[in-house]
């Protein structure tokens, strides 16, 4: 069971912003600052661009958890593309959590352009509690799953 | 003719569920439903489960094969067959009639060997209607659930299950449980069965006017202008068809699993805009049309194909589950002409 | 089927040092519908460029990955590279294998897995990528800037000198808004109305300038380099051209009771009008509500006495349409009304004053000739209390909770000037913090405190009490000495917040341009983009944006006017392709998008469609200006039936390629 | 009542008010009625019914009724006004050619409600005030009205009739109901006791989609999971993450455009209790966003197109209670 853990890499879906948080990526990358190479990265020209669909087709893709990274509530380059990424996905995390799916494989994380080391952070900190939670059994769909 | 006490009933159900798989229908959140067999649960005393019982053998979703991606190669798999031989037990009259009508579908060439294997490996054991209910008109199909058919015919009075194999398949089963059963004589469920006529008697749903649905009036039921009124309040979801034990039309579907292609087939629904889509989209382009097209295919042209036998059995489902209260026997009576 | 090629980077050891290159490209080149794969050292230089281009042209590639650095770097460059060999630049993807691969993994197993299925990604996008062109709209070069004051002007001014013609729009009978009724200005305490007329006088005079004075806009269609602007002039009953502005009828108008709202209805003025006597355009105007002519039908003293006769009783109000390029909003501010401060007795005494009426009592030009006096009796005031922050910073709902920023420095410019003109006067000043940043802002503060001797308290007043005597009692708190203070006041001034002109709600809906929770203009970008509003092609100038003092609104002002420059020089406005459309079949027209839009970009359009079902029928279904459309993509997912889809970010490609994420 | 709005109703036809009728048909059974559309004074007298198993909301009708020439009279109750106004709001009806005519309602009862009371094979039912006298094949059962009560019912949160042209009767109040009881009951159990709950209840789903069919919110030209090119059609739950997929994705398009008239769990052959997706986005708007009532104004801006700077952040999930 222990090695089992140890194995278990997770996939995650990160979908970042153009303007702050795809750029806090390079610059994390610029730093050379390191996170498992298990995060993957969508680029979406901003957060309000992610719809719940996308978000649900990477768990049934196969993906363990999913993180949106946005420009910082007041910050988005479209002026306020972010509050309604903000709603929509409380109201979607919460109804994933109503369903009983571990609320610990969705996140929303502000990056700006500045914060590479913050990026870098998120995404560690993020493998680890996906890590920690193991396989994403709830929302998963068995056809997808490598035989 | 053998017999069981009821109160044994559940070591009937224990014996058959040593071998086969067994479905039995059950009370559960969201009705009577079959469900695989538990020891101790009594079994539904419900009229009818939800689903009809064609999910046995033409299940709401089948998978057909599958296409191997390796680079620019393409490999075909075919699937697994499921070979375990099952019984559903309790099976009404109505359900069991829909498996003939299934079967002149799928067991006519061109053969539909998916079908056919579940078929093969499916016995069943079918119960009379001890409460008929107001929605039930089997018996204008000329059903009579006093003979409910099946592998096994099963009736029951207030102490006594008593049971008839029908089939080779029915006798066998039955002998593989001889140690539970008594034999009885062929009279013994005669009480039930007039129990059970005397209740039929005083359905609502009597004399349907069945008999204008004939070849020869083909198009003039088609082009009948009550179409339209009749169909006015359809919401155009597929309860109607999903519930009905009869519906047999399905969609084949591709599916990207992201390491291969899997194909399956699933129920669809003739009050579906997508339905039977072409490149030019769907042929029934209103829902009057869809509407329409349901209830032609179950009292027209399947009889027409089909040695005049309509396709419905009268089980009722679609007169309770429909949410704006649309049904076949508000059709019949619109567009079936005078009761001869 | 798409015949795409992938270009896998090297940069130099940057990504060949930790990925292996060759074997990404050749494990791409087996994916469905690349046709060609190649490697190379820089592929940003020009040999590598080159090798894009004959590819494009050698193997007839309908779509390019490129496995470079971040596309935030090059894929500017390589858009360009695949126009230059005839391919759509829009039909180029980037595989991010550097920054988010190479540089942050050390296990080149690892980093090479990677890199392959960002590959996967990329080509899954490109698989359904489609040719894009960008959109080009034609600029009116013209500009119209709403608000006739200093903000105003000074916009009008700078876009006018760089050679573009402007129109002001302005409400009012006269341009000069809110600093024609200052007295002086801080710091510097040089006198409002001899630095403002000059450039009133300017923008009067200036050929590219046309004054659209007591006028209003009434409907605004279009969008940036295109808008169409109707405005109403508003019957002045007095034809402005023949009016020589010599005064001679509002001498003679028999009707002098009417409320002068240049002094704040401190005093009156008659029913035909000129606001101040240096108005602009200084023509008069006919108050309809007051004049006896208008309401009786007798009268006609003004006409009688014209001798231009520009008086015409039966003057309507005119509709103009007008093209412009830009619109500045330039509307301003207002003290905020202070009926539901009851505690400060504003409605009960006339000595209890806001700081706005006090520079009018203090104007040479106002009411009392420049004298303080009190308006309940016309004495000299001996002890006059300050009370800053009425209503601002101010939780619960009565006032505002922002800080309206100018009254710390008025309140000590008002406390200062009376001290000097008034030394036997005591003054005192009610603070909650006193907030004085600004160039030589705090030196002026101490001033009034250290030199002109006011008395500078730390609290709030509770209560002002008009006494039988007909001074007021004034209660406070002194929070440093930490007592409760009352003091007999002859002259109460209140420092009521400020707020958006009323005008700016329905104007900001005109105009699609968004708001604030408190009415104030929003910016493009707090930062980045302060002038202008995220709505293309509108501008903002001054306290329509926040709370401003006059410099600040100055260069405000000025930079808008920059901005608009900038606008107006192109002939043609080149769009980003990469924008929102509507498939009109499956538009719900529910108004969902538009709510969501920043940019006012959506309209609604009712059209004519066959159905499925071979029916005709008119539907309302949502149209995307491209011209106005920055891509956010905030519709897409507002729109449930998924009508609103993007460009070069579309629902499909955006699923593909999470799909080859998580092969 | 059934004849007040027939009487009603013919005089509206006869004076040119609205050419045809939105009300409900009799069928088979006593509680066997249909949604129908009256363009004349016999048809009202023919087959027009109104009684305790009118539950159909007719206001999805007026998305294609009220686009039909001249005006249609709807009798609507208090919840169906609700969807109404939503409907108004999102320009999907064209309220000027609707004479909505508001009914009183003191809820409706679910002919399942009493078929799970014992009663089988109904042949009448008789109203006996705060009873119902069910007269079935098998002899007479008595159902207390409150047994009978549908569950959107028995949890009204409304009876007040938010847009009309005109009332039978008197208009109702907003009701302080416990609709959300249930939902906190969910919210309190343990995830793992959730996900056993919802997987139980979304495994019996056969995508007959009749929750999203009757639903007034779901009004779309065409749904996503209709459609081909939206890369999540489906026509079956081919796997349980469609069945969720669906539900979560049908709920989330409806979420802040709900107005919780509970057509949905009403129609669902399969008894899901869908009204606790929808119920849950209602709570969770009304505790994060303020109280907002989709329908109750027509000029609200919907809670999913605002937002305030001060919004909570997502991970307000992970702050609440039990995981």
């Amino acid at each position: 069971m222990q090695v089992n853990e140890k194995e278990f890499k997770p996939l995650i879906v990160a979908f970042c912003c153009n303007w702050c948080s795809y750029a806090g990526a390079d610059l994390s990358g610029t730093n050379r600052l390191n996170y498992p190479a298990n995060v993957k990265i969508i680029r979406v020209p901003c957060s309000c661009r992610v719809n719940p669909m996308f978000v649900l087709r990477a768990f049934q893709r196969g993906a363990d958890g999913v993180i949106l990274c946005g420009c910082h509530p007041g910050d988005c380059h479209y002026t306020t593309g972010n509050y309604y990424t903000r709603r929509r996905m409380t109201l979607l995390f919460s109804m994933l959590d109503y369903l009983g799916i571990e609320r610990d494989r969705t996140r929303v994380e502000w990056v700006s352009a500045a914060e590479g080391a913050k990026f870098a952070a998120t995404m560690n900190d993020f493998v680890a509690t996906v890590t920690r939670l193991g396989e994403n059994k709830r929302l998963e769909d068995l056809r997808c799953k490598k035989q | 003719m053998k017999s069981l006490l009821l109160k044994d009933m559940d070591r009937l159900l224990a014996a058959l569920a040593e071998n086969r798989t067994l479905y039995v229908p059950t009370d559960g959140a969201g009705g009577a439903e079959y469900r695989l067999y538990q020891p101790g649960t009594p079994l539904s005393e419900a009229l009818n489960t939800n689903r009809s019982a064609k999910d046995f053998f033409f299940p709401q979703t089948e998978n057909m094969m599958r296409f191997q991606m390796r680079g620019k190669e393409i490999r075909i798999e075919e699937p697994t067959r499921p070979d375990e031989d099952f019984v559903v037990f309790g099976v009404r009259a109505c359900d069991a009639r829909s498996f003939e009508l299934l079967d002149k579908v799928f067991l006519s060439e061109p053969v539909d060997s998916y079908y056919q294997n579940r078929r093969a490996h499916g016995v069943i054991v079918t119960r009379c209607c001890g409460r008929p209910e107001e929605t039930c008109f089997c018996t204008a199909f000329g059903i009579d659930p006093t003979a409910p058919g099946g592998d096994v015919s099963t009736w029951q009075d207030d102490q006594r299950l008593y049971l008839a194999a029908n089939t080779p398949a029915g006798q066998a089963l039955l002998n593989g449980v001889a140690h539970l059963l008594t034999d009885a004589p062929e009279t013994a469920a005669d009480d039930a069965k007039a129990k059970t006529r005397a209740a039929l008697a005083n359905l609502p749903i009597q004399n349907l006017p069945l008999d204008g649905f004939g070849e020869e009036n083909l198009l003039a039921i088609f082009n009948d202008p009550r179409w339209a009124e009749l169909s006015r309040a359809c919401l155009g979801c597929g309860t109607c068809t999903f519930v009905c034990p009869t519906c047999q039309c399905y969609d084949i579907k591709d599916f990207d699993t992201g390491h291969g292609i899997q194909r399956f087939r699933c129920w669809d629904s003739c009050m579906y805009s997508e339905f039977t889509r072409c490149a030019h989209g769907n042929p029934r382009v209103s829902q009057v049309e869809r509407f329409r097209q349901r209830f032609m295919h179950k009292l027209v042209y399947f009889p027409a194909n089909n040695q005049g036998d309509f396709s419905c059995v009268g089980c009722g489902r679609c007169l309770q589950k429909c949410p704006v209260s649309l049904n076949i026997v508000k059709v019949i009576k619109a567009l079936g002409g005078e009761k001869a | 089927m798409q015949r795409i090629g992938v270009f896998v980077c090297w940069c130099g050891s940057n990504i060949a040092a930790t990925v292996d290159v060759k074997q990404v490209a050749e494990t791409l080149k087996s994916e469905p519908g690349v046709v060609f794969a190649a490697d190379y050292q820089y592929m940003c230089s020009e040999a590598g460029q080159n090798l894009i281009k004959d590819a494009i042209r050698d193997h007839k590639l309908t779509g390019v990955v490129i496995c470079s650095c971040s596309p935030r770097m090059h894929e500017a460059t390589f858009r360009k590279t695949a126009a230059a060999a005839g391919l759509n630049p829009y039909m180029v993807e980037i595989a991010n294998i550097r920054e988010q691969c190479s540089w942050i993994h050390k296990d080149k197993a690892v980093a090479t897995e990677k890199a392959i299925i960002l590959g996967r990604a990329a080509i899954a996008k490109v698989h359904l990528n489609a040719p894009l062109t960008p959109g080009e709209s034609p600029v009116t070069k013209r500009a119209l800037v709403i608000g006739g004051g200093i903000a105003g002007i000074q916009t009008a001014l700078d876009i006018a000198e760089a050679g573009f013609p402007v129109d002001i729009v302005e409400k009012q009978p006269t341009i000069g808004g809110k600093m024609a009724q200052l007295d002086k200005t801080f710091p510097t305490l040089d006198c409002a109305a001899c630095i403002l007329t000059p450039k009133m006088v300017d923008a009067a005079q200036h050929e590219n300038i046309h004054i659209y004075a007591y006028s209003e806009v009434e409907e605004v269609k279009g969008f940036v380099g295109n808008f169409s602007v109707t405005i109403r002039k508003k019957a002045r009953m007095v034809d402005p051209v023949k009016c020589t502005g010599c005064g001679l009828c509002t001498e003679k108008c028999p009707m002098k009771k009417v409320p002068n709202e240049f002094n704040l209805g401190m005093n009156n003025r008659s029913a035909i009008y000129i606001p101040f006597a240096q108005a602009v355009p200084k023509v008069a105007t006919i108050d309809p509500a007051y004049c006896i002519k208008m309401k009786t039908g007798k009268c006609g003293l003004c006409s009688t006495v014209c001798e231009a006769g520009a008086i015409d009783y039966t003057q309507q109000d005119e509709l103009v349409e007008e093209q412009y390029g830009a619109i500045v909003v330039a509307t301003g501010y207002n003290p905020i009304k202070l009926d539901q401060f009851d505690e400060f007795a504003y409605a009960q005494s006339p000595d209890v004053i806001t700081s706005l009426e006090f520079e009018r009592l203090t104007n040479a030009a106002g009411p009392t000739a420049g004298t303080l006096l009190r308006p309940s009796d016309g004495k000299h005031p001996h002890t006059i209390v300050f009370v800053q922050c009425v209503g601002s910073r101010c939780d619960g709902g009565k006032g505002k909770s922002y800080c309206s920023k100018i009254c710390c420095m008025y309140t000590a410019k008002h406390a200062m000037l009376t001290r000097e003109k008034y030394p036997d006067t005591d003054v005192y000043v009610f603070y909650i913090d006193v907030r004085t940043p600004g160039k030589n802002f705090d030196e002026f503060y101490r001033r009034a405190v250290e030199e002109y001797g006011v008395h500078y308290i730390k609290g709030m007043v509770g209560k002002v009490a008009p006494q039988a005597d007909g001074t007021l009692l004034v209660q406070g708190s002194d929070l440093i000495e930490n007592r409760q203070l009352r003091l007999n006041a002859d002259l109460v001034v209140l420092a009521a917040a400020i707020e958006p002109d009323a005008s700016a709600r329905p104007l900001a809906t005109k105009l699609t341009a968004s708001m604030d929770t408190n009415d104030f203009f929003t910016e493009a970008h707090p930062k980045l983009r302060p002038v202008e509003s995220p709505t293309a092609g509108i501008f903002l100038s001054g306290a329509c944006q926040g709370p401003k003092d006059i410099p600040e609104t100055v260069s405000q002002a000025s930079a808008a006017a920059a901005k608009v420059i900038g606008l107006l020089v192109k002939d043609k406005l080149k769009g980003n392709p990469c924008v929102a459309h509507s498939n009109e079949m499956m538009c719900n027209g529910c108004s969902s998008c538009e709510k969501v839009c920043p940019y006012g970009a959506i309209t609604y359009v009712d059209k004519e469609f066959r159905m499925p079902d071979r029916t005709t029928a008119i539907r309302r279904v949502a149209s995307v200006n491209p011209a106005v459309c920055q891509g956010c993509g905030a519709c897409t997912v507002a729109c449930p039936s998924g009508a609103m889809d993007l460009n070069g970010f579309s629902n499909s490609q955006i699923m593909a390629e999470v799909d080859a994420i998580c092969k | 009542m059934q004849e007040a709005m027939i009487r009603r109703a013919k005089e509206l036809l006869a004076d040119g008010t609205v050419n045809r009728v939105l009300g409900w048909q009799r069928g088979e059974f006593v509680y066997d009625v249909t949604p129908a559309v009256f363009a004349s004074p016999d048809e009202l007298d023919a087959s027009f019914v109104y009684n305790d198993f009118c539950g159909a909301n007719l206001s999805k009708y007026l998305v294609a009724e009220s686009r039909k020439e001249g005006k249609v009279l709807a009798f609507l109750k208090p919840c169906d006004t609700y969807s109404l106004n939503q409907l108004t709001a999102e320009h999907r009806v064209v309220r000027e050619n609707i004479y909505a005519i508001g009914l009183p309602c003191e809820g409706k009862a679910d002919v399942e409600a009493l078929k799970a009371a014992g009663a089988a094979g109904i042949t009448g039912i008789a109203d006996g005030g705060d009873t119902f006298t069910v007269h079935t094949l098998y002899g007479d059962q008595t159902v207390a009205k409150a047994d009978a009560l549908a569950e959107r019912c028995a949890n009204c949160k409304s009876k007040q009739c938010v847009t009309y042209d005109e009332l039978l009767g008197e208009n109702g109040a907003v009701q302080n109901s416990h609709r959300f009881d249930m939902v906190e009951q969910l919210e309190n159990m343990t995830a793992d006791e959730r996900y056993a709950f919802w997987q139980g209840e979304l495994s019996r789903c056969i995508r007959c989609n009749a929750c999203r069919n009757a639903c007034p919110a779901c009004t779309c030209e065409k749904c996503v999971f209709d459609n081909p090119q939206s890369g999540i059609a489906n026509t079956a739950p081919a796997d349980s993450f469609e069945e969720k997929l669906f539900h979560i994705i049908r709920a989330f398009h409806v979420a802040g455009r709900c107005t919780d008239c509970g057509e949905c769990s009403r129609v669902c052959p399969q008894h899901i209790p869908l009204h606790l997706l929808n119920r849950k986005f209602i709570k969770d708007i009304n505790e994060l966003y303020g109280p907002y009532q989709a329908g109750a104004d027509v000029a609200a801006r919907g809670p999913l197109t605002d937002f305030t700077f001060e919004d909570c952040e997502p991970s307000v999930v992970h702050e609440r209670g039990v995981n």
